[in-house]
This record gives structure tokens, C-alpha cells and sequence, in this order.
């Protein structure tokens, strides 16, 4: 097993595709971690679903308030500049294309961009506010491993788990690498230190196309 | 001067009945109408339509909110976004003893407002082509499906406010407003309990949320779990 | 050519029907004459489509605000307990179905209780919101001269001018008299004061319903 | 921090370019942008399609507001409610110099929120069955008629708000909100003037109306007329 980055480093590299000044939408786990490695210096609005543009970070302890929370229920800050809503505006700023990136979890992606990550066979079914995500937001990064626990590829041909949204994946960070979903398939963009295109290659589940850089 | 004050949860829902379809505000546990839940709780009242977006919330070992009624098997049909937000759902659903009805958060919200708003439906991009989709008319707007979705309504909106007046005008904080306001509008009847319960007057007319007429019915609720540290 | 009723006691006969407590929308014009007439100790919500529940009257001279006015676009004040919205909440209101009551004026009014008013042949149309209350509104009050100025009756049988909606009146208030729409048409409700049931049949162009005790 | 300031309302508008759709906030008078309409007469630009509920406003003999660009032959389209507030429109109506697309007013402010939100389109029973349902499908929902609305979109929003931040977060006041929430989520570039301009941080994150995401670019507007006496 390759470990290539932990979690913290797909965090940071996610963290430098955000522009100055953009709405951005982080996902329930992992992503939220990204919050931890924005650049000084950048102004972001991370929007969280529930009703807020302009999440500060998690509350600490003692300041907690049960009526200011994040998408996964964790007691939040806000930043000065921030702003409240109902859940009909929150998700009419991701339907209507205004969140300028989402980074978010997967359980699966296709070598089109196609994503699934609502739901698994055998599992109670939860959608949250995922298909509104990927019907709307203007571009979707992914941060997962790259296979899942007992080492099968999560980057595939075609879906087998059910659908959240179709080509709406534009990039994807795993432990192993970096990649852009282009019109051809899925482009190695970037490796993790100590990951050989190899590595890459035998847990993908989908052509890659590799540049003559590597 | 009217009023639409009650003097308690109780009294307030004295007239949901067995069977009734009910709305409930909140987004995990923020803006939940917690003194509603508890006094439906304790009227006993059964084989209810729960409509919000979570079945109630877990924190640690202890679930909170909605989850009471689930629980206590009051409810027999649940229509929202997020059932694994509690075990107790996970566990009366693969016994078969609730049903489901599983809808994109965004898509709960709109149609929500739709009902509220006198909307017959409307079409949306969310689901298109997925499993959610599976019984739902599709049409190709500017070369992309998209899917019709349904007003939905109830008998009656619980939903909690921080402050409001006795003539039902109500004032959110923070996440708290959420699916509040949607709610509000969208059923027959919608009983609101507040932090502060205020004379007309006092509230700023620019800074309200939700205007009176969406609420038949307000109290000031009996106490606020604040459930964090 | 019967007078009948002013503008002022039609205006008074219309706020009878005025229940405490409830939200009502007034059209432009003659029936803004309504406000004066609520009777004391009643609370009435005022609705005007722009984007105010609980209008008070109109300003007075020095304290009209320009971005505070009625639909007609006069300054007007707000009551204890007003609230400001946008428009589609505004028509929220009207559409949904949770406005009690709208008054407002007519061109013809047909025995259906179909609803003209907002355009004539040469007419430059405008439509404003007439089409929303029509569409939304549970019991809409029609106030208006009983003929046109040049006597052609404005009950008819069956509109002849641009439609607003369809079976949507309920009451009927003119200089001559009071009526209901029902089932079976037309029904004489009430007369104004010096005014003949003849006189009302003679100037309305649709069948009527003259219960007995007239 | 980034900031969407613009120090005055022409540079605010700089690349508005002739034939733009342009949806401009306001009804009657209230809450109009007034200073980015003198802007935009100044600057000169033509062949404008004008989303408005009212194409300007009369107070006695003089028409104020988006009458300017009318009369001086700017526009070659009205979108909108209620034509008949100027006379200025209905000449060159008549005389053919300027299109009209009629459209009810509650029907208007949920066109334009539908763009905003993401909807492909919505059925109403506003207008089933009259002359302006002329063009549009129908269909029966409950045994009654509703027509098909579609969603409508501008290059640019012209809004007007009492108070924002360098962010775009606005506040209005009175029944200046009207179209202009709806306008700035609708529009590709959202350009906002407003009566006072702070800093992030200082207007209450409750009481903001529209929030600085759908607000490109902000201005403190240079002079604002009363009109009423």
C-alpha cells in the first residue's frame, strides 16, 4: 500500500486552487480541512448550505452556539463581512451556478467527470445537499483516497454505485496524485512524492492519459 | 389588537391529531422547534408525516430533536434529506416500521417555497438521470434534462424563531433561519415558538424574516437546550 | 343617470367586509378610499404588492419617504407591527393563497364572476399585478360604477374586454348596489339608498338573481 | 481583503455596451438606482432591453428615473409590468419606436428568481387563459390550468440598496427591496449603488438582504432625490 500524501497535504494542495475573493463550498469530512490552509492574505467566503457565507472556522470550546453550525452540524465562526439566509437562497447560490468551487468527498469517479457519493448498496440513502452541488456549482474538485479500503480503485470507467451528478467533476486530489477531467479522460496533472506512474496506474480503474512530463 | 400568542407548546398544537402531516424547521439541531417536538412527544400524538431535513441529530451517544417521535414510533412516512443523521432512523427503517421519502436538500427547500408560493411545479437540474429521478417527468432545457418537481405542503409548520410579535412576524439568528421561513409558508396552519415573544412594534420592520401572515399561532418557548459545550 | 352610493360609501360598505385580524389587499385608486372606513379596534394587515404587510395610510405632506410607498406609488406610513419584503414574497403572498381579501376596481366583472380589468381595445396594457391577486387571492371585492360613463352596463354576461382571471370575484359593490357571485349567477344582495331593483336590472348587461325579500 | 468598490457610478458601468440587457431595481421610484441610470444617460449607451416593472415614473408633469433613457431613444425593448406609468413609453409605443414584452408583476419577480436560483421554469395559474398566456403550454394541475413561465436573465443588474459593504452584502430599507434581491441573483454582472458604503464587519450578518455573492460590484451613489415633498 503507497500511502502518498495524508490528508492534510490533499487539504493544502485543494487549499491553492482557491482564487482571491471566491464562494467556496466545502464538503462534510475531509474537506473541511481545508479550511486550515488557506492563504494568508486571500479573501475566501466558504459557504456552508445550512445558511452562511462566511464561515470562520469550527467554534471553540465555550463558544459554541446551537443556532450557528456548519453543513455537518459542527458549531461554527463566522468572519466579519459574513452573511445568514434561508436554505432556499443557500442552494439557489449553488443551483444557480454562483459558488465559484465545491470541494468534496467521493465514493466514486468516472473517467467523464460522472461522481457518486450519496449512496452505496446496503446503505440507508442520504442525499444532503450533494445533487444540488453538482448540478450547479461552477467547478467541483474531489479530495478521496485513491482506492477504497480494501484497495479497489475509486477512479472507474463507469460509475457501479448510484449517480450523484453527471461530468461535473473537474478535478481530483488523492493520496497518490493530482488529476484534471478533460474531454479525453481523466490527465495526470500531479504526483505525490514517492508515487510512480505506475502506482497510479494499477489503482485507477480507468484509462489515464499521461502527459510526456512524467 | 389581535394576538396570536398561546400560552404554551401544548396548548398551541392542541388540535394536531393522529394521522396529521407536519413540517418541522432546523438544520441538524439549529432552529429546531424543540419545545413543539417536546410537547407532540408528550400528547402522544401518532402515525404522523414528518417533513425536515434531518430525522432528528445525533451528538456523541445521545440523539436530540425530532428523534424523540421516530423513537417512540409516532411517525410512520419521513420526507427529507439526511435520514443518517441518527441511528434510530437506520434501525426502524430496515425493520420496515417507516417509510421514506428521500429528496435533495436544495430540492426539499424549493419545493417547499413552491407550495408557498402558489407554485404548480418547476424544473430543476438537481437528480436529473439519478436513482431520486426515477419516477419523475424529464424535459431538455437548452440541451440539459432536468426534472419536474412538486409542491410540497403539510398540515401544519412547527418553526422556531429567535425573537417575534404577537402578530406572528418572526426574526432568525444565525443558521438558525434554514428551512424556517420555506415551512412557514407552506402549511395550513404554522405555529411558531420564539426566544422572545414581543409586542407589534418592537422589531424592526426592515429586519424581518418571515412576515405575520405566514404565522397562525406563537408562543415563547419554555426552554432552550443549548446542547454544546 | 341614479347616483346611489358615493366613492366614500361604497368605499364604507367594502371595509364591512373587512374581518379582524385579517390581510388585505387594497388596488389602486378608488379602493385606497377603504382605509378610511376601518372600523375602530379592528386590526387590518394592509398588503401592498411592492413589498409591505400592515401599511398605515398616507403620509402626510413632509413625512413621505421615497423608498416607502403603496402600489400606486404614494408615500404612504406603516402600522406597529408592519414588515418589509421583496416581491416574490410580496406575490408569494397573493399567489399562494394568503391574502384574505383584495378590493380593487374593474372594467366588467361577467356573471361567472370573471374578473376585466386591465386592458381595452387602444389601450396601452399594463398588467401591474392584477393578473397575481386574480390568480392567488381566496375572496377578491369589486368596487366600481356600475356602468360606464356612457351608461353601457359593466355586469355583463359574458366579458368582452381582455380577460384578468376567471371566476375569481366574489362581491360586488357599485353606486347602485351590492351583489354576489354564486353558482347561479348574479345575486342582488343589497340596495343603495333611492335605488330600484328595476333600476339595477335596467343597467346591468347579465341575468340577475333577485332573491325575495326585494 | 478584496473589496468590489467602484469610486463612482460611470466607472461602476464601464463596459456596459450598446444593446445590453439590463434589469434595473425599483418600483415606482422606490429603490431605484438613480445614479447609475444618470450614469448610463451619460454615457450614451443604446439598443437597451429594459427589465423594470415600470419603464420610469410621472409625479405630476415630470418623469424621473429610467424615463431619461426612454425618451432619449436608448431602448429598443420593455420588459416589464406596468408600461402605462410613463407617458412618455405609451408615444413611442404608439409610434413604434420601442418593443413590449407584458408580463404580470408577480410572474416578473419569479421569472427573474428562477434565473437566479437555478430553475429551467415554473408553472402559475397567473394569466391562464388570457391574452398574455397567448404563446405558453399549458397544463392541468388539479384540475386546473397553470401555464409554463421561463426563467429571465440579464448582462447586467442595476440595483439600488440603503446601506452595503465592501463586500456586496446589502441592506435595504423600507419597500425599496422590491425587484432588486431578485435582479442581483439574476444577472451576470450585479452592480450595486447604495446610500452608505462600509466596511466588511459592520452591517449585522442577520439583517443583510442580499448577500455579497451575487453582488459583482458596489458604489456609494452620488446623489439621491427625494421627489416627495
Amino acid at each position: 500500500m503507497i500511502a502518498g500524501m495524508n490528508e492534510q497535504e490533499m487539504a493544502q494542495r485543494a487549499a491553492a486552487e482557491i482564487r482571491d475573493g471566491s464562494y467556496v463550498n466545502l464538503g462534510i469530512g475531509m474537506p473541511t480541512l481545508v479550511l486550515d490552509f488557506v492563504p494568508a492574505g486571500k479573501t475566501v467566503f466558504f459557504h456552508t448550505e445550512n445558511g452562511l457565507l462566511g464561515m470562520g472556522g469550527f467554534a471553540p470550546k465555550g463558544a459554541a452556539h446551537p443556532d450557528l453550525v456548519d453543513a455537518g452540524k459542527q458549531p461554527v465562526t463566522c468572519i466579519k463581512g459574513a452573511s445568514f439566509f434561508p436554505s432556499d437562497i443557500s442552494f439557489a447560490m449553488m443551483r444557480g451556478g454562483h459558488i465559484d468551487l465545491a470541494i468534496m468527498g467521493a465514493y466514486q469517479v468516472s473517467a467523464k467527470g460522472d461522481l457518486a457519493n450519496w449512496t452505496a448498496p446496503g446503505m440507508l440513502p442520504s442525499i444532503g445537499g450533494a445533487m444540488d452541488i453538482a448540478a450547479g456549482t461552477k467547478k467541483i474538485i474531489i479530495m478521496m483516497s485513491h482506492t477504497t479500503k480494501d484497495g479497489k480503485p475509486k477512479l472507474v470507467r463507469e460509475l457501479t454505485y448510484p449517480v450523484t451528478g453527471y461530468r461535473c467533476v473537474s478535478m481530483i486530489i488523492t493520496n497518490l496524485c493530482v488529476l484534471d477531467v478533460s474531454e479525453k479522460g481523466l490527465v495526470l496533472k500531479e504526483l505525490a512524492a514517492g508515487v510512480s506512474v505506475q502506482d497510479v496506474i494499477d489503482n485507477t480503474g480507468a484509462l489515464l492519459v499521461i502527459p510526456e512530463k512524467f | 389588537m389581535i394576538t396570536k400568542a398561546f400560552g404554551d407548546s401544548l396548548g398551541a398544537i392542541h388540535d394536531v391529531g393522529d394521522g396529521a402531516i407536519i413540517m418541522f424547521g432546523g438544520f441538524g439541531l439549529a432552529g429546531i422547534p424543540q419545545n413543539l417536538i417536546r410537547a407532540l412527544y408528550e400528547k402522544g400524538t401518532k402515525d404522523l408525516t414528518v417533513i425536515s431535513n434531518n430525522p432528528g441529530s445525533r451528538l456523541g451517544d445521545h440523539e436530540y430533536g425530532l428523534a424523540i417521535l421516530f423513537k417512540a414510533g409516532r411517525v410512520k412516512k419521513y420526507i427529507g434529506s439526511y435520514p443518517t443523521a441518527t441511528r434510530s432512523f437506520k434501525e426502524l427503517y430496515d425493520a420496515g416500521k417507516v417509510g421514506l421519502d428521500l429528496v435533495p436538500q436544495g430540492t426539499l427547500a424549493e419545493r417547499i417555497r413552491a407550495k408557498g408560493a402558489g407554485i404548480g411545479g418547476f424544473y430543476v437540474k438537481t437528480g436529473a438521470g439519478t436513482l431520486l429521478a426515477r419516477d419523475k417527468e424529464t424535459r431538455l432545457i437548452n440541451g440539459e434534462e432536468y426534472i419536474l418537481e412538486q409542491p410540497l405542503g403539510a398540515d401544519f409548520a412547527f418553526v422556531k424563531a429567535y425573537k417575534g410579535d404577537l402578530y406572528g412576524n418572526l426574526v432568525y439568528q444565525y443558521t438558525g433561519a434554514n428551512f424556517n421561513p420555506l415551512m412557514a409558508m407552506a402549511a395550513d396552519i404554522t405555529i411558531a415558538e420564539v426566544e422572545e415573544l414581543v409586542e407589534p412594534g418592537i422589531l424592526d420592520p426592515n429586519t424581518i424574516h418571515t412576515p405575520g401572515i405566514f404565522v397562525q399561532r406563537i408562543l415563547k418557548g419554555e426552554r432552550y437546550d443549548r446542547w454544546y459545550e
